[in-house]
């Protein structure tokens, strides 16, 4: 019989699985960076399922402070990608990472 | 004094903020914040030469929740290599940004590039001076952010999506890294990097987070196979900004690589792990090596010369596990981290400086630059010489060192590859210096050249003396790193 | 240092200097260099046996010294030197080189004086080296085809010799731990050593199948040259067997030496006889006259009793020798000058064919009264072996005789200092042995009837013979097919070596050709390498790959942590 | 700091200080550069000057820095390194004051006089070294140096003989570094001393112990252009003369010379070497490379290029003088670094003064020219026939003693291959001689350059190879100056 708590972990590593696979498979930017929003949730499911200390137990503090660290830093993440991406669609045309130019210094 | 340690990570970040507020002064604040950083550096030497090593908490909070900073003698050089670099950089900033109104297009990047720069700095100090491994996250996610940022300062096509792949992996590894974390936490309860190291052992947590760990800095150290990002963000990057990555960024994620397996890991030294990594390294000499060869621009073959000698700092990995107490095995990873940063620092500082007086750097475009631009050139050499890991420079005495450590416990393999990755870095060294020695066809183009201000020439000229330099202090580096050696890893 | 130690220096360093001097003004002649030699010939003549100088900062260690052998040397070496110098000064008057003539002169009279009293094996071989380099100036000095063809040959002996001695001094030096010639006597050598020492100074002395040089260069070189050449230099290969040639095996060696002189001296005539060149002539006439010497110093190295009196008939042998011949050479110059000339040429002419009265006889009854003590049957062959080479001598003799009576008269003026030195010398050649106390022993020895006989004979038939062939050639003028002269190319055996040379050198170019070719390639393959380009543009495109293509360097990113896992969990197993 | 230990780092930067500063001259301060030269020139002899009267004395001197835990950088006077301080320290007088003359109005010559001084300096360093580290670094510094020098010119094919000295070098330098941290590894960090330090240790792990001696050899024979690794060399004659007359004759092949002789002597001990079996193996190589280095010589026209092989020949005598086992081998070999320097340095002026006065590299081009540079040829003559090793030049004196050793050493063999390579020598020296003095001028000079004066070339290139010229003759007439000094080495290392 699994515990709750492993299998609240599972779930987060399942979570992490496939956000990065969608951040490998699909070339649009977009889909890469929601792709790496699923890996964080998936790393902050696991490190909450980390905080279980039995059913009677009050769960531990410190992983959820550091799940709310971590969701700052996601947030600062996700605007970096998106502004990053914006400017890419902005200048190349394509919501895809285009072949490199040769030839430019 | 102990108010020093959180200082070096503050005044950074203020000059950040100050650079960003005050467009028109967002010089010279950096340089104030440059010097003051340099100043608090050297204080903390001071300091820690004098009392061993130092751990502050800020604020009183106690762990876990608390932060606690750690200074040993890893951080202290660390932090003081950051210093000698960043201050080069922030001079030679000066000149490849110049005066420009912050109105301006260059103006704007110069604005930007003051406060990434400084903020960057503030995350490096920070990552290096982090006692726990949660810490080591969060800072480890600031650097790639400024890191990526400063990346795509220029908005050139080819220089964006270098920067999205860059931040790509960066996210993507410092989520392997958490996850790792989350499980260390669950596995052993604690997140403090000395408690820890009294309370691993060879379980299955310990296994899934170094796992994680691993692959996840490996990526973001572009450990050979996965430096595919690194090539064409360091090459595209404007000049100083090369010169950051190349020389300090990818070693902060190295940096912590090295904790974890000095402290954390370590109970993993006797499986094949360590040899697997040690491999990747020697792979990455290699694939590396061969790669600058037969660039045919100059940032490019600078680019390929990092993950080459990125992969000498792996290979030592699995002595370094088994010999923790053993500061030579660490002062020649650590020496070798020193020369490269500098050195390579040198090498796109001047290709910085070809770039701005050529406009290319393409090397067929180099001939004759010797008489053109010696002091750059000569630069360049003398970087190239620590490359090469001839003497007398801080890459020889590195390669000195790891190769003592390699033939003293019969590692013949290793040796080889060592000896064998300095010739091939001689190979891609000389296909640049044969070319800015050669005799310009064209001498109408050398007459040509844009001015390349006189500080950018000598900050890329002062890295390479510190590259040769260092070949003179061995012996104070490794007296540093002796600093708290024990201590640290056993206090709590 | 007394007079005479100082004496015993000037003898070399006088020409030194002064030729020193002439090399860095060629501008114009020093007067009268051949007084040069004085010193030396005063040294000769009036430093006391046995003085002795050291200098022990020269080389490793100089010590300059005259002994009994060294004074005969030095004196007629130095006579002939100072008579040819004046002679030179007066001959090449109208020669525009002669500055560099005079420079060259100088400096081989300097090496030839130098090793006559050097006392130290190191000296020995300086100066003697200094002589031998030094002459192929003179022997070049015409500049034409025949005279570089010689200078060439010439180098080639010199060198090898040079090699063979500085092995043999080495070998010497190992073996005895001295380099002192006075303590060399009676140190019994190896046999390695003494063949070198033989066959070095073979070739100066002109001995069989060493000799090539000789009938090249002689006449090559100007006429006062080519009489120090034939008259004192070869001499120095005497003079060095004298000196180093102390093999353990002595009777031995000294057999093969009288073996080696008669053959040498017959060898000379029969070659000289058909030459055309009255000079060529002369100087195989000098190799037969050299194999006379080698027969005495073969005595010499058979040694007992005879010793001493080889030596001193080596000495008297070598003075008749240089100075006949050294007339010989410069009668040359006068050919066609006079009628009177190949009268007056018959003087050195009969002297070096043995005639009594002259110095020729003195020193050949010397040679003979040695000879005819030898045991084991050597006397019975030596005396009838030298006496047909003496009937050769006489062949050579009227030869030479005949080509200089039909030589046309020269254009070149006559100075009276030409024919006064000349005369001078003609004179020492009557004179000389008379004169000197060392030869009194001789001269009773060739004036007895018996000896005036066998020195004769042959003389007799060598002059019937001629006079019978010179019949012969003008009656048969005409009808008879004539010969083509010479029958032997000067060098003779020459032709061999020049062949084998050649195609030595040939395959020498080849091999080293291919070892070029062979280098070349490998520098080529080690530089920049060729394969290492095949291999790096192969990984261009996987680098290509794994940075475009997300899958791949993703799979990269999850076989390394899959990978770290597997490993822990296999090693836990 | 006390004049003891500051000697032997003043003499090393008696150059590195001007030649730093050099590099930062302006190309027309000409004068500046000069007097930085000679003033570190001078000041170099005068304080070897002072460290003879001292070590006379019985003081050492020594310079001692920390470098690496268990290493330091250890500069250290003893009498072999002062024989070869001073052959450098004289000769690079005698070529700078060639240089000066011989790039007079030629581009770069501020960056040519930095790159000179330094390889001198590494030059001093190597002699000096006291450890192997100490000789490691200043080993491959010299590498570093030499080669803007050689590829000063610029040209492609400067760069290609360039690039070939790097390959060679930098896989000899890898050679040395490992074997040096091989060496440390297994003995634990040591220091030359005379008579050797491994005596005990080597003969205890002999495999190990011959290999490692034969990677010295390796790593220093590249240098010392050893057959077969000497191809460097002829390659390396594309570089102005003075270069020429530092590879040959002042640093370069006479770093890896040195650095044998250290080896042997100076570390294992040429007893343990003996005892080792190494030295017959060194003594064929040695002997092959003087044979097949003059058989090369033979065909160049090259005038350059024949020296350059000349060179590979004559600088193995060096090395065979090591390898002859017994004193008076040893002194031959030691003599013969000297010897080789001067006689070399003075052939390779003299075809510098051809080539920059007349326009003449070919050996084809020299007919007559004794007549037209009367001074120049005298002194090429000289250096020629001490080549050959006619007395009473320089050369004999070295031959003579090689001979002897080989005798003492029980190797007689040898003396065979001394006269081989003197008839090889005299075929490829004699015939240039020849055509300078003998044979009529044929056709024009290539390109006659008129530099003025009574003279007939420059006197700053006519000068130093009749200085180098007259030493080689004086080296060999007198030559118990240098034999007592060599003495004094030889006799420490073979009593230990």
């Amino acid at each position: 019989m699994i515990g709750s708590a492993v299998l609240y972990a599972l779930g987060g590593v399942a979570l992490f699985g496939m956000g990065l696979y969608a951040l490998l498979a699909y070339p649009n930017l977009l889909r890469k960076i929601l792709g790496m929003n699923v890996m964080g949730t998936g790393a902050f499911t696991i490190l909450i399922a980390a905080a279980y200390r039995g059913s009677d137990a009050a769960p531990d503090p410190v992983p959820h402070a550091l799940v709310i660290t971590g969701i700052v830093v996601s947030v600062c993440a996700t605007g970096l990608a998106l502004s990053l991406a914006v400017r890419i669609q902005a200048v190349t045309g394509a919501a895809y990472l285009t072949p490199d130019e040769e030839d430019a210094p | 004094m102990t108010t020093v340690l959180p200082l070096i990570i503050v005044v950074p970040i203020l000059a950040a903020v100050g650079a960003f507020v005050l467009p028109r002064w967002s010089f010279p604040v950096a340089l104030v914040g440059s010097l003051a950083t340099v100043g608090l550096a050297v204080a903390l030497a001071i300091e820690a030469t004098a009392t061993g090593a130092v751990r502050h908490t800020i604020g009183g909070w106690r762990a876990p929740l608390g932060i606690d900073l750690v200074l040993d003698g890893l951080a202290l050089v660390m932090v003081l290599l950051t210093a000698l670099i960043g201050l080069a950089i922030t001079l030679y900033g000066r000149g490849y940004f110049g005066r420009a109104a912050p109105e301006t297009e260059k103006g704007r990047q110069a604005v930007y590039f003051w406060a990434l720069w400084m903020f960057l700095w503030a995350a490096l100090n920070a990552l290096f001076l982090s006692g726990d491994v949660f810490n080591l996250y969060v800072t480890l996610e600031l650097l790639g952010f400024s890191a990526v940022a400063l990346t795509a300062l220029a908005d050139k096509p080819n220089v964006l999506k270098a920067a999205m792949r860059y931040l790509i992996v960066s996210l993507s590894g410092s989520l392997m890294y958490l996850t790792g974390v989350a499980f260390l936490y669950g596995g052993f309860g604690v997140l403090d990097i000395a408690q820890l190291s009294s309370l691993t052992r060879e379980t299955p947590a310990l296994a899934v987070a170094a796992a994680l760990m691993t692959a996840g800095l490996a990526m973001k150290t572009a450990l050979f196979p996965l430096h595919f990002w690194l090539p064409p963000a360091h090459a595209n990057a404007a000049a100083p900004v090369s010169a950051l990555l190349s020389a300090l960024v990818v070693k902060g994620s190295f940096y912590i690589l090295l904790r974890l397996w000095l402290e954390v890991l370590y109970p993993l030294a006797g499986t094949f792990v360590p040899q697997v990594i040690s491999l990747l390294g020697v792979g990455a000499i290699v694939w590396g090596s061969l790669q600058a060869i037969r660039q045919t621009r100059l940032k490019l073959l600078i680019a390929y010369s990092t993950v080459a000698q990125l992969g000498y700092l792996f290979v030592l990995i699995p002595i370094l596990a088994l010999e923790r107490d053993n500061t030579l095995v660490l002062g020649g990873v650590i020496c070798f981290v020193l020369a490269h940063a500098s050195a390579k620092a040198a090498a796109f500082l001047s290709a910085g400086n070809i770039l701005q007086a050529l406009n290319d750097d393409k090397l067929s475009k180099l001939d004759g630059l010797m008489r053109a631009l010696p002091l750059t050139v000569t630069a360049f050499g003398l970087a190239g010489l620590s490359l090469v890991a001839l003497p007398p420079s801080g890459g020889f005495v590195a390669k000195w060192l790891m190769l003592d450590v390699a033939i003293s416990r019969g590692y013949w393999g290793l040796t080889v590859v060592i000896v064998g990755g300095g010739l091939l870095a001689a190979v891609y060294v000389m296909r640049v210096m044969g070319r800015l020695f050669k005799q310009a066809a064209q001498p109408e183009v050398l007459s040509a050249l844009k001015p390349v201000p006189r500080v950018m020439e000598f900050s890329a000229f002062g890295l390479a003396l510190l590259a040769i330099g260092l070949g003179f202090a061995g012996v104070y580096v490794l007296r540093l790193l002796e600093i708290g050696a024990r201590a640290v890893a056993g206090g709590g | 240092m007394s007079i005479s130690q100082l004496l015993l220096i000037l003898t070399w360093l006088t020409p030194l200097a002064l030729g020193l001097w002439q090399l860095t003004r060629l501008s114009a002649t020093l007067p009268l260099a051949g007084l040069a030699a004085l010193p030396a010939l005063l040294t000769a003549l009036f430093v006391p046996l046995g003085t002795q100088l050291e200098i022990p900062a020269l080389l490793f260690g100089s010590i300059f010294a005259l002994d009994r052998a060294g004074q005969v040397f030095l004196f007629f070496t130095a006579l002939l030197w100072l008579l040819a110098g004046l002679f030179a000064q007066a001959y090449l008057q109208k020669d525009a080189r002669q500055p560099h003539f005079f420079a060259f002169f100088l400096l081989a009279m300097a090496g030839n004086f130098g090793l006559i009293v050097a006392a130290d094996m190191f000296n020995f071989y300086l100066w003697f080296a200094l002589m031998s380099f030094a002459s192929y100036g003179l022997i070049v000095h015409s500049g034409q085809a025949e005279a570089q063809r010689a200078g060439r040959l010439y180098m080639v002996l010199v060198i090898v010799g040079e090699v063979a001695l500085f092995s043999a001094l080495v070998l010497i030096n190992a073996a005895t731990e001295t380099s002192r010639l006075a303590e060399l006597s009676g140190r019994g050598i190896d046999d390695l050593s003494a063949a070198l020492i033989a066959g070095s100074f073979g070739i100066k002395a002109g001995a069989v199948l060493l000799h090539l040089w000789l009938p090249l260069a002689h006449p090559a070189a100007p006429i006062p040259a080519s009489a120090v050449l034939s008259g004192a230099m070869i001499k120095a290969g005497v003079l060095g067997w004298l000196r180093f040639l102390q093999p353990a095996e002595g009777a031995a060696w000294g057999e093969l030496f009288l073996i080696a002189g008669l053959v040498t001296a017959f060898y000379g005539a029969v070659m000289g006889i058909s030459q055309t060149n009255a000079k060529t002539v002369l100087a195989y006439s000098s190799i037969s006259q050299m194999g006379f010497i080698m027969v005495g110093v073969g005595v010499w190295l058979i040694g007992g009793e005879l010793r001493e009196a080889a030596l001193v008939a080596v000495g008297l042998y070598a003075l008749h020798h240089a100075l006949a011949k050294g007339a010989l050479f410069l009668g040359v110059a006068f050919g066609g000058a006079s009628r009177l000339v190949p009268i007056v040429l018959l003087l050195p002419a009969l002297a070096l064919a043995g005639l009594p009265l002259t110095s020729g006889a003195v020193a050949k009854a010397a040679l003979k009264s040695l000879t005819d003590q030898l045991s084991g049957g050597w006397a019975e062959v030596l005396s009838l072996g030298l006496s047909l080479a003496a009937i050769g001598t006489t062949l050579l003799m009227a030869r030479f005789l005949w080509l200089i009576a039909r030589t046309p008269e020269p254009h070149k003026a006559m100075p009276r200092l030409m024919w006064l030195t000349w005369a001078a010398l003609l004179i020492c050649v009557a004179g000389i042995l008379f004169v000197l106390p060392e030869a009194s022993g001789a001269v009773s020895e060739s004036l007895k009837e018996s000896k005036v006989a066998t020195a004769v004979t042959p003389i007799l038939i060598g002059a019937a013979l001629s006079g019978a062939v010179g019949l012969v050639a003008s009656v048969g003028k005409g009808r008879l097919p004539a010969l083509k002269l010479p029958l032997v190319a000067p060098g003779d055996v020459l032709i061999v070596f020049a062949a084998l040379y050649a195609a030595l050198e040939r395959l020498l170019r080849a091999v080293l050709k291919g070892l070029n070719v062979l280098q070349e390639r490998l520098v080529a393959s080690l530089s920049w390498g060729r394969a290492l380009n095949a291999l790096s543009a192969l990984s261009a495109q996987l680098e290509a790959r794994l940075r475009t293509d997300w899958l791949v360097s993703g799979g990269a990113l999850l076989l390394l942590s899959l990978g770290v896992l597997l490993i822990v969990w296999l090693s836990s197993l | 700091m006390t004049w003891e230990n500051s000697l032997p780092l003043l003499i090393v930067l008696t150059s590195l200080i001007p030649g730093a500063i050099i590099f930062f001259l302006r190309e027309a301060a000409h004068g500046v550069r000069t007097v930085l030269n000679l003033v570190g020139a001078f000041s170099k002899l005068v304080l070897i000057a002072i460290m003879i009267g001292g070590l006379q004395a019985g003081v050492t001197y020594e310079t001692r820095l920390p470098l690496l835990p268990n290493f330091d950088l250890v500069l250290r006077s003893d009498s072999l390194s002062v024989l070869f301080v001073i052959l450098s320290a004289s000769l690079w007088l005698v070529t700078t004051i060639y240089a000066i003359g011989y790039l007079e109005e030629s581009p770069n010559r501020s960056r040519f006089f930095g790159f000179f001084s330094l390889c001198v300096s590494a030059t001093m360093g190597i002699a000096l070294a006291g450890n192997l580290i100490t000789l490691l670094i200043f080993y491959e510094f010299l590498t570093i140096c030499t080669y803007p020098l050689v590829v000063h010119r610029g040209t492609e094919k400067a760069l290609r003989g360039g690039r070939t000295y790097l390959v060679y070098t930098l896989i000899g330098g890898v050679l040395l570094l490992v074997a040096v941290i091989w060496l440390h590894a297994v003995v634990g960090a040591v220091e030359f001393m005379d008579g050797g330090v491994l005596n005990g240790v080597a003969q205890s792990q002999p495999a190990l112990f011959s290999l490692l001696y034969v990677m010295f050899v390796a790593a220093f024979g590249v240098k010392a252009a050893l057959v077969p690794l000497h191809g460097w060399l002829p390659r390396a004659m594309v570089a102005p003369a003075p270069v020429s007359a530092l590879l040959h004759a002042v640093a370069v092949v006479k770093a890896g010379a040195f650095g044998i002789v250290r080896i042997t002597y100076d570390l294992y001990g040429i007893a343990v070497a003996n005892q080792l079996g190494v030295l017959t193996p060194l003594l064929l190589i040695t002997c092959l490379t003087i044979v097949v280095g003059s058989l090369f010589a033979i065909f160049q026209d090259d005038l350059k290029k024949r020296l350059a092989y000349s060179t590979v020949s004559q600088v193995s005598y060096i090395i065979l003088g090591v390898a002859l086992f017994g004193p008076i081998g040893s002194i031959g070999g030691l003599l013969h670094l000297v010897h080789q320097g001067v006689m070399k340095i003075t052939l390779f002026f003299g075809a510098g003064n051809l080539a920059e006065t007349l326009g003449i590299h070919k050996v084809s081009e020299m007919d007559g020219v004794g007549r037209r540079m009367p001074l120049t040829m005298a002194a090429f003559t000289v250096g020629a026939l001490g080549m050959i090793g006619v007395p009473p030049t320089a050369g004999f004196i070295s031959k003579w003693y090689l001979g002897s050793g080989a005798l003492a050493a029980n190797e007689s063999w040898v003396i065979g291959v001394l006269v081989l390579s003197s008839l090889l020598n005299a075929a490829y020296f004699l015939p240039i001689l020849y055509r300078a003095w003998f044979k009529e001028q044929q056709a024009p000079w290539p390109e006659e350059h008129d530099f003025g004066g009574r003279l007939e070339t420059h006197w700053t290139l006519l000068m130093p190879p009749v200085v180098t010229g007259l030493f080689a003759l004086l080296l060999g007439i007198v030559p118990y100056i240098l034999r007592s000094l060599v003495e004094v080495i030889i006799l420490k290392e073979y009593i230990g």
